[in-house]
């Protein structure tokens, strides 16, 4: 090559490692949010999605919370849609097999009512071939048994990862919630515990009621806050998870932009994930990884790596003495 | 069938009841695929607020001229800023989802077809193509059964006339046609002119659909009713729109359908009514503040 | 009277008791955004308020954080104005006067840097007339020193709020965060240390960032979300508190309307406080009190205290069978 | 001097220089009461998105139309609604808000306004009080220093000039006037005539107020300053606009002026310019994504 650089050669390098993954771009869409992937084929090539963590899954198939599961608040929306999913067997049968050919990594997003049923979930996703990580759901807030209550309390997280570490070798993501005092804590318990990355965050604990009918407007009155109101929440959430453990972190919460993705990497997050917005924009997620090469090309970064975690934090004071001298109108 | 996001350009936006607009839009992609009884979901404006896309079915679908036409009613914030919109904007659409209805066998006898105020909005584009459906046999009516709560309420008779098509109007205050309901129409009809459709198109208030449903279950009458839900993507994704299903093997256990997917259009037997909530039920238009 | 009602006789009566106060309607303004009430006198007859709460008061006065000190984000802002403040002895010589001449109830919001200076405020606030009623702030996100440090932890809570009440007899709220796993647990902390009432939410720990520069967008770092985007999160937690205490309980948190405020008011709060939109529609105070009267009317409630706690979480099948009988068609 | 909460009628939008758009607005309760370097809040649309009123300075005072004048620069989403807006909307505005310039003693000598880009817009204003001040003497000029990066950016001569009014045009890449800042204008101008201010009021980037102020410090001369800062109310309730301010008692104990109330119209004198930091400088305008 040589002094024969090309268009190609200059264009940046979007991929990135995190821990055992090397995805083309750190852009994933999240869990829920993107079906099994199939539900947006029309709308974009999802291979050209770093990943793809599938909707959640359980053991045995779950019908989910009775209707309404969804309202919109300002600039979110919550959910309860109460963790519905075709079960392991289903997915292994009848999802996982196009995500495979397809050749798109793809991220299990798992849950159970017990440490058991963790521990059973990765002991058979282990060694599946598509699978490339598995993603340790402790936080999701609207479904009363387990979700939410593991990913509250260190210890119990502890369990829950542990457990699954033991019966699996595929690369483990615990996934954070905000709901707790220190998310620091929680994130330091998953990564003990053999946790490879994390994820955060799930969706923040909410509710709406229609003064009308004087009723909750979701059938399970409690449900998950998504979209970009809660972008800040997860930014700061990052920033302190960021604080707490050195392991890879990707970062989820109102992202709906380049620029959205771009600020959780500059945190230092080495990938994020699309949800809610992919609901209103099914080819966000292509839009996003445009943004963020065009981002890197004019402002002049050959990879994304070097953008991650390029946060500034020192305070300099432009017009401080030392900077003024130059500035003498009279010189 | 492939689903579009398209910009379209706003061609014609007119008020054409109480609180009642038509728009028609320049979206060809999605005018090639459309068919009756499915719907969109349009962004109300750029940016978060709102943020979810709003769900309509199509009117009118114009694969000539690459328009579909919406008829909605403001009832709440997006639909207000929809009827402030000025012909020439833009609006994102994606579309055609959902099911559609099924229109084989359709000449098979007398069809019914009930709306409800707004619920006028799929059945035109449905009226407009059973009527030109060439299997159908000259003899056999379309009924419409369209009624509101007040004439102000209703479309202009001039917007759904045609020659095949009988037309039965009812308002609630008896400002127009008979003074009741669509359902009370219909049962006078059946009753005295012994009409027994093979198929019975609906769409309006739950209320109504549940009613007659269950009659037509009853009945025997085959159903497709044009279901609505609380919707945040409109393909698939968000599993928001359950609506709950009969499942004659487990009738205590719940298991959903998504309106979005495996609907709008319903048979009667395929809903667990029972198990519908207040909740689901769109609360009142009116509102005070 | 008797037969003889008037019109007066008919518009619904606004007036909240809480506790030991009784306010002629229940919506206040919140602490930080409203000043000392001179602000927004061009704008409104702020004696229509129910009550106001003043800028949070430390014993000496504070310059607060360095700029930039707000940032937009989607239905919010993120603030870190670091409390600052004229101090106690201005506050007393030269805003309370004016609000006492007024006749508005007015509330004060203290904190400090140790349970020592939040007793010493009690101690000196303590019969001073004008002051209806103090609020323990032991909630803001966004100085390092105190503040939220005491809401997050319920036995510290109860230090601060157990001290204060040993020095006033004056009515006491205490302001609880919502950066917490149970925030259920602080408000019992503050009901079993003395507190009267709990007023609930302080704004969301929040961060953004600036990808251009590659800096915070605030000099503190970390901040406070407020404003539409938290009032989902707001609502869950006056919900979460008003199951874990009986005390009257003061809603906060993206009120913008009559119908935000009705919808904490729905769930049992007694009365609102309204925060950030206080900022782009300075008379937004006038328009709540007016809409809350307008439903009321229109509904057919004669009283807000009809409307407080009307909340129904029955729920209801309306097509089960015994309701389908008379919806029969061929009847 | 009372603070008004006023529902506007876009009257005029006019694209007047590159990016930069003037907007005349009919709101006689403001027009009323606004003064030269105060500053009005503007609701950009009804709704959360975006959620806080945006700032900008009165352009012109057409106290007789009942109108305001503001000249304002997309440099982001809200400016960017501004400027898709239609004659005929309604605006909310707050108004009149801040300080403004101090006038008084305005006619004791030359005076020296320096405007960078768009902070052209209060200038203007400025401009015409000046010259119809009866208490200035004729022979004493008004000099007006007004740059930007290219031509394009600058306002046309044709809506500055005035009779007493000497303009000195400057351009960083001199396609317009002379090449280089206002700053070195100003010093030309200086050494050159030697002619010297009795006041310099100035609006523009913080870099070259700070240079400016600097040098009028230095040479006595009395300064009026338009400074900017984020702002969530306007009207001194959020604190939030804060600025470093110079307090000689306590040079490195932090103290604060607020932008909205003892401003925008501030001394060189009174800021602590070596303790402003980075962020507070407004952000490049450029925006790849
Ligand atoms: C498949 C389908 C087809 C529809 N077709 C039509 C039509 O042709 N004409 C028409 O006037 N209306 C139709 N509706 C209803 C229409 O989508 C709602 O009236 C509209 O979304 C209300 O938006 P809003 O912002 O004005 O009301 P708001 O009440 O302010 O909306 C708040 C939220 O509730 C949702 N929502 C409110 N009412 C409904 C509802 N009835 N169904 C679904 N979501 C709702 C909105 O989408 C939004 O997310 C249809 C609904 C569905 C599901
Ligand atoms: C007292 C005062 C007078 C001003 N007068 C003018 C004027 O006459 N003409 C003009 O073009 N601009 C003026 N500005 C700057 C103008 O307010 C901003 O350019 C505008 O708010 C940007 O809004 P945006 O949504 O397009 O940008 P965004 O960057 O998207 O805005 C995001 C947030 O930052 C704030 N913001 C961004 N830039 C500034 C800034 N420079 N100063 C204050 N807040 C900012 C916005 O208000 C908003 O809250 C003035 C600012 C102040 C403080
Ligand atoms: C409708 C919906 C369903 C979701 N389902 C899951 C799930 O099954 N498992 C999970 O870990 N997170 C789930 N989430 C949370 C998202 O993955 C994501 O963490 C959250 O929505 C925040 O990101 P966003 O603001 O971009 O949506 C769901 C979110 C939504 C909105
Ligand atoms: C600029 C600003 C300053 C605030 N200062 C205080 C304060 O001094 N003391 C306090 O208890 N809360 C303070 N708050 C929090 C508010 O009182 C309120 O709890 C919070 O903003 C949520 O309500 P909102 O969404 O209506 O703004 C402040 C909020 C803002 C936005
Ligand atoms: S609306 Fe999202 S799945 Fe039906
Ligand atoms: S902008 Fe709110 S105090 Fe100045």
């Amino acid at each position: 090559m040589g002094q024969n650089t090309t268009a190609a050669d200059r264009s940046p390098d979007l991929s990135v490692h995190l821990g055992p993954l090397r995805l083309k771009n750190p852009v994933m869409v999240a869990s829920g949010t993107f079906g099994y992937g199939q539900e947006y084929e029309d709308f974009l090539d999802i291979r050209e999605i770093g990943a793809i963590v599938v909707k959640g899954i359980s053991l045995a198939p779950r019908s989910g919370n009775p209707p309404p599961r969804i309202v919109e608040t300002p600039a979110g929306m919550i959910n309860a849609i109460g963790l519905e999913n075709v079960g392991l067997e289903v997915f292994l049968d009848a999802k996982l097999p196009h995500l495979r050919d397809l050749g798109i990594p793809t991220i299990v997003n798992i849950f159970g009512n017990t440490v058991e049923e963790y521990a059973e979930l990765a002991r058979r996703l282990d060694g599946q071939p598509g699978v490339a990580a598995l993603e340790i759901n402790i936080s999701c807030p609207n479904v009363k048994q387990g979700g939410m209550v593991f990913g509250t309390d260190p210890t119990l997280a502890c369990e829950v990862v542990g457990a699954v570490r033991h019966r699996t070798s595929l690369p483990l993501i615990t996934k954070l919630t905000p709901n707790v005092t220190r998310i620091g804590e929680v994130a330091r318990a998953a990564v003990d515990a053999g946790s490879d990355m994390l994820s955060c965050i799930n969706t923040v604990a909410a509710l709406a009621v229609d003064i009308y009918s004087r009723r909750p407007k979701l059938a399970n009155v409690i449900g998950g806050l998504s979209g970009p109101a809660i972008k800040p929440i997860a930014l700061r959430c990052t920033y302190e998870v960021l604080q707490a453990v050195r392991c890879p972190v990707i970062g989820i919460g109102g992202i709906a932009s380049a620029t959205d993705a771009l600020e959780f990497l500059l945190l230092g997050a080495r990938a994020v994930q699309i949800g809610t917005a992919n609901f209103t924009d099914p080819a966000v997620a292509r839009r996003v990884v445009e943004g963020i090469e065009r981002f890197l090309e004019v402002e002049g970064f050959r990879s994304i790596e070097e953008f991650i975690g390029a946060l500034d934090l020192e305070c300099t004071f432009p017009f401080a003495e030392a900077s003024c001298q130059s500035l003498d109108l009279d010189g | 069938m492939a689903k579009q996001q398209e910009a379209a350009r706003l061609l014609e936006q007119e008020a054409v009841a109480h609180q009642t607009y038509r728009m028609k839009l320049h979206s060809p992609t999605i005018a090639g695929e459309a068919r009756a009884g499915q719907f969109l979901m349009l962004q109300v404006r750029d940016g978060n607020d709102p943020l979810l896309r709003r769900p309509f079915s199509f009117h009118r679908i114009q694969r000539e001229e690459g328009a579909v036409e919406i008829l909605y009613r403001v009832v709440g914030r997006g639909t207000w800023l929809m009827s402030q919109m000025d012909p020439g904007s833009t609006i994102s659409l994606i579309g055609p989802l959902g099911n559609g209805f099924d229109l084989s066998n359709s000449g098979a006898g007398p069809v019914f077809l009930a709306a409800g105020g707004v619920g006028i909005a799929p059945l035109k584009e449905l009226v407009d193509r059973l009527l030109s459906d060439p299997s159908r046999s000259a003899g056999e009516e379309v009924h419409l059964f369209y009624g509101a709560r007040t004439a102000a309420e209703l479309l202009d008779a001039s917007l759904l006339a045609a020659p095949a098509l009988r037309i039965h109007w009812s308002t609630d205050d008896g400002t127009m046609g008979f003074r009741g309901t669509v359902t009370q129409v219909i049962e006078q009809v059946v009753r005295d002119e012994g009409v027994r459709p093979t198929r019975l198109y609906a769409c309006g208030p739950l209320a109504m659909q549940h009613r007659l449903g269950l009659w037509a279950l009853r009945e025997g009458i085959d159903t497709q009713l044009s279901l609505e839900s609380l919707m945040a993507c409109g393909f698939g994704a968000c599993l928001g729109c359950a609506l709950p299903a009969a499942n004659p093997d487990h009738p205590t256990s719940d298991h959903y359908l998504h309106v979005c997917k495996d609907g709008p259009i319903f048979s009667a037997g395929s809903i667990q009514w029972d198990r519908i909530r207040q909740q689901q039920i769109a609360p009142p238009i009116f509102r005070c503040i």
